[in-house]
């Protein structure tokens, strides 16, 4: 789960990161008097999950409250990579002397958290990274210890060498990152940029946060934060349920077991000519009331010409599946054609199911694509 | 042979006697796995089906029954703890099936099996089958048969889709294991290739990927480096839309994007096949085992 | 540092172990009232930093106030291994049906924390691990780690079998117990005994723990718990300025820097026929106000006839300590003769301040504790 | 040849710059021992002495100068952080010299340093000796000359009183090592005791225990088992007043009061000879090796 800028630096103030003042605004009046507020000079950043903002003119500087007002209302009329903004931070603008990088990540290949720093913090860090490895400093935690104090130190005396006063703010800095991360349960956080005011002082001008989903049921604070404006109706009603649903533009509606299967049948939509609708795993230990949740999004959605049901029965067993879709076509009034294709567990009760209530059902997945990519073409 | 599990592997089930516990204990009882006892903290003594002994701890199972591998049901809050009392107790395999364990858990869990030398099978992941001999997890028996393609891959069910396709076209399997989808796995692709790579039954190895990460690149190159059988990729995920990625450190830290397009260049820049169509994978093995 | 049962039980309290009700009375008025209060049976036990309470008379089992007051007053009177009781604990009694033992301490062969466990609580628990040790359950804590769940419920399940209750109960107070262990940088914790009482509820009746000295600077509401009155004064006034004092009945005063050291010197006084008045380790980084304050411990103890310094200087500066004696023998009449040994860091620079100063001082150590004796006995 | 720490060593003092460190740095120097790096984060730049270069971090010291040694002289708070900056730094041989480190931050700092495959030795000890080679520590140079006999102890002055009257008596040292005093230790007797036995300078070994714990249980079957040189041994603590033990658990673990008595008769019952005073310990050695 991501969470916005203006709550990660909240939680990172509230584990004693030196962040400075701002606040949100949802309409551009709110935004001109907390400028006003402020006094002087407020930078004005698009509140959205998605990177790439500034580019996308979602954060800008302002002179005073009139122009934050202006500012914050294209911001506001904004999409940002599909995304409406309906948030802004803004907060007082910052004297910078220098842009340093401070990021934790989980790191699949070495299986630990990995922390990284370098002085040529900024947008461009990813370029850094790719062109001077050797400025970025990194540091692996061991789980089995957490971050350890040299840690923090090294790294902080690898940002400001000679600097101590400085090294030292940066080592609690990122002692304190580790620990917001751990607290949050989550499996990225940045600092970028870390500035040093023009006295020497560090502040947390930019956070970003995503949080692993499965943190969330024992931190229900932290799933508070979720911003469901931020979603599709139908993102939020799949969560709910307990489905991972993600919508595309095209017409073929895919219903799938499994992240990697789902995936493949889009791939194989594509592969065939069509072009898929949605991503849409009812993941594994399914039960007939999440299929009838899978129907009723994606009916919801009027793109869709073509259903595809593809179930490969393991801990999802076919007959649920084939209860659901029953069940479904009593409960909502489903348009476009639906092609099943269904193998596996308990898949032999699931084709009577499916028969007796006037369904037919295939074994075979080029097949099953193949058709629903068709009906689809027809349909259009 | 087979790589992890055979016939000999005496398994304990952690949670045998909860919803999908009880039905997959049931499934592989069927398949002829060796299921020695049962562990649900509570319900010591009791027998689930009359037949299998349920014991409070992993330790009493080792003790009683004498089980080498352990296979996981319980739900995601208690399934670090699981995994670490199975490799605690002596447990040298461990496949755990649970979804949803949370990453940090799993950063100390996946160290404390390999600091008391046990080997991890997922979590999040539908196990391993060795056809013909046994099984540990969801896979469905009925797909698989007894041959020379070892399988890995970090997929569930779009391994069955595969190792249906190869049985179909007359191609058995040595072993199929699925390593898991989630970020922090206990057992990786290398570490099955290097197992494949031993196991006399193996002939030709099936790589099933996805997009995320770079496990499958390091795979690409560790294949070329030291890999002597012929291996068959798949990748899925081309269609997936670019993320609304925030934050760099993740592409920092690995220096890839995690594309399918990415992976499937690594592997054919390290000399390795790989199909478009999960279906046409037996193609890709017959000739890799013709030629 | 150990701390009194009545606080051990305070600290698993605030743990959220189950820990019955119980006040401390310094009077037998207040134990009596506090008796009335609970009404019924009490028990009286003394708050007395020593083991083997029940078997000097130190636990009683008193029925009504009047009763309690009573036998408040003769514990109140005992002195157990030499330290007087000032504070006893009143508790209501408890119906017992089983006792069991818990215990967690710091290993050093294992270099781990240990938990045990046995079914077999009670007074004789270490006659139980001697003779049949198999009923002693063990945890070994890997450090890296901490205590794992599956630990404590295996413990849990091995105190109590076939009783998931029990177990569960148990489980739980093992991991708050270790908890409490870490949290109070103790190096031993006891529940002893683990009651059950008829209902099938565990309670902890008896709680035992050590502090380790040296976390307590950063634990300064666990120091709070030192009870003074519980050492003289002199050991009081010498942890104050950082050494180690222990007071015996000889009469040759010894000062040495080093635990091994002062052991072997008092080792060799009583080789050759002396007994050492104390155990005096003026430890590592010396300096001259330390040796002041350890001569005027010393010579505040009236049994001391003689007085010997052995001094083999390390980090331990032989010139501060001659120093020291020469600041001490101008600011306190020091009438016992002393015999001074130093060697080592300084020795040349300590000689001359001695000699400046009218002290003459020796280098070998059998010599001089052999005059250090002698001039005890001359000085009977 | 020596054992742990010689000429070649290349060592590092941490806590440089203060009252302790510098002090006994100096000493070091006028030893001979090659120092040639410190470290006071903050102070990185300056020079100690205006010749040994001082840094911020262990790791700029060891990449800078080859430091391979590590001498800890920073106060107890801080005194576990810096014994794992050393062995994360790659920092082989580190002698943690100060008192008064908690307990339980030694359990994991122990653990840490073996993870790293370093060697700690202390804390709270004296440090070590190879005599005409070099020191570690505040063990005083004068004090020892080069020879025979390996010197192990948990004490430290009282360690100083054997050696000196080893040296006084002809019988010079091949290494002598303060373990240190506190439960929890780096390196403890057996491991010295090993390390001595296949270095062929020393031909007889003194091992100075004290009372608490079984350390010195546990070395008496050791030598017994597996050591051929001859060791004397010496147990301070026979006129200690026996403790005022609250709380079982010490004795259910070790099995074992620690007394002096115990510990003396634990020796003799394993063929070790134990001296009665630290004098006497000369008389030992001699007929050790004269025999």
């Amino acid at each position: 789960m991501d969470i916005h800028e203006y709550q990660a630096r909240e939680l990172l103030r509230e584990h004693g990161i030196p962040v400075p003042p701002g606040e949100v605004a949802t309409t551009s009046e709110q935004a001109g008097e907390i400028a006003r507020k402020y006094g002087g000079r407020v930078v004005i950043k698009a509140q959205v999950h998605a990177g790439g903002r500034g580019k996308a003119g979602g954060v800008k500087l302002a002179d005073g409250s009139a122009e934050a007002r202006k500012f914050a209302e294209q911001i506001l009329a904004l999409e940002i990579k599909g995304l409406p903004v309906t948030k802004v931070l803004v907060a007082p603008a910052e004297e910078i002397a220098h842009e340093a990088y401070l990021g934790a990540v989980v790191d699949r290949s070495s299986g630990v958290v990995v922390l990284m720093a370098s002085s040529e913090g900024g947008i461009d860090i990813e370029e850094v990274a790719a062109k001077t490895p050797e400025l970025i400093y990194k540091e692996q935690v061991d789980p089995r210890y957490g971050l350890l104090a040299h840690q923090a130190s090294r790294l902080g005396f690898k940002l400001y060498p000679g600097d101590a006063g400085r090294a030292r703010q940066a080592a609690g800095i990122v002692r304190k990152l580790y620990d917001a991360m751990i607290d949050a349960g989550a499996s990225l956080v940045e600092i970028n940029p870390l500035v040093t005011t023009p006295t020497g002082e560090l502040r947390a001008i930019d956070a970003k946060m995503n949080i692993d989903d499965n943190e969330l049921f024992r931190r229900p604070q932290i799933e508070e934060l979720r911003d469901s404006e931020s979603e599709t109706p139908a993102e939020v009603e799949a969560r709910d349920v307990g489905l991972t649903y993600i919508e595309l533009d095209g017409d073929v509606g895919c219903v799938v077991n499994g992240a990697g299967l789902a995936m493949a049948t889009m791939d194989l939509v594509k592969y065939y000519g069509g072009q898929p609708a949605n991503f849409l795993d009812i993941g594994g230990s399914s039960n007939p009331e999440k299929v009838v949740s899978a129907l009723r999004i994606i009916t919801a959605d009027s793109a869709v010409k073509s259903i595809l049901f593809n179930i490969f029965g393991g801990i999802t067993r076919c007959d649920d599946v084939a209860n659901g879709i029953v069940e479904a076509s009593r409960q909502i009034e489903v348009t476009p054609p639906i092609t099943i294709r269904l193998t596996g567990t308990n898949e032999e009760e699931a084709v009577q199911i499916l028969e007796s209530a006037g369904f037919s059902a295939m074994t075979d997945m080029d097949e099953a694509v193949r058709k629903a990519v068709q009906l689809a073409k027809q349909h259009e | 042979m087979a790589i992890f599990a055979d016939k000999k592997t005496r398994v304990l089930i952690q949670g045998i006697t909860g919803r999908d516990g009880s039905f997959h204990a049931r499934q592989m009882l069927e398949y002829g796995t060796q299921i020695v006892a049962g562990v649900t903290p509570g319900k010591g003594g009791q027998r689930f089906d009359d037949s299998v002994p349920v014991f409070d701890t992993v330790d009493e199972a080792v003790q009683a029954e004498g089980a080498t591998a352990s296979v996981i049901y319980v739900p995601a809050a208690f399934a670090s703890s699981a995994i670490c009392e199975a490799a605690d107790s002596g447990i040298s395999l461990i496949v755990a099936i649970t979804e949803g364990v949370p990453v940090l858990d799993m950063l100390r869990t996946v160290r404390y099996v390999s600091d008391r030398g046990a080997r991890l099978i997922g979590p999040n992941c539908p196990g391993l089958i060795s056809p013909g001999q046994t099984k540990l997890g969801i896979i469905p028996g009925q797909i698989a048969a007894p041959g020379p393609v070892g399988v890995v891959s970090r997929s569930g069910t779009l391994t069955y889709e595969v190792v249906s396709a190869l049985t179909r076209a007359g191609y058995g399997q040595s072993t199929c294991v699925g390593i898991g989808g989630d970020p922090i796995i206990g057992t990786n692709f290398i570490d099955c290739l290097d197992a494949f790579e031993v196991d006399p039954q193996t002939e030709a190895i099936v790589l099933i990927g996805e997009i995320g990460g770079s496990d499958e690149q390091e795979a690409a190159r560790h294949i070329k480096e030291d890999l002597s059988k012929p291996v068959v990729g798949f990748v899925a995920g081309r269609t997936a839309p670019p993320g609304r990625r925030m934050g760099h450190a993740g592409a920092i830290i690995s220096g890839s994007q995690g594309t399918a397009a990415e992976k499937i260049a690594t592997f054919r820049e390290n000399g390795v096949e790989v199909a478009e169509r999960p279906l046409e994978v037996p193609d890709f093995i017959a000739s890799a085992l013709g030629g």
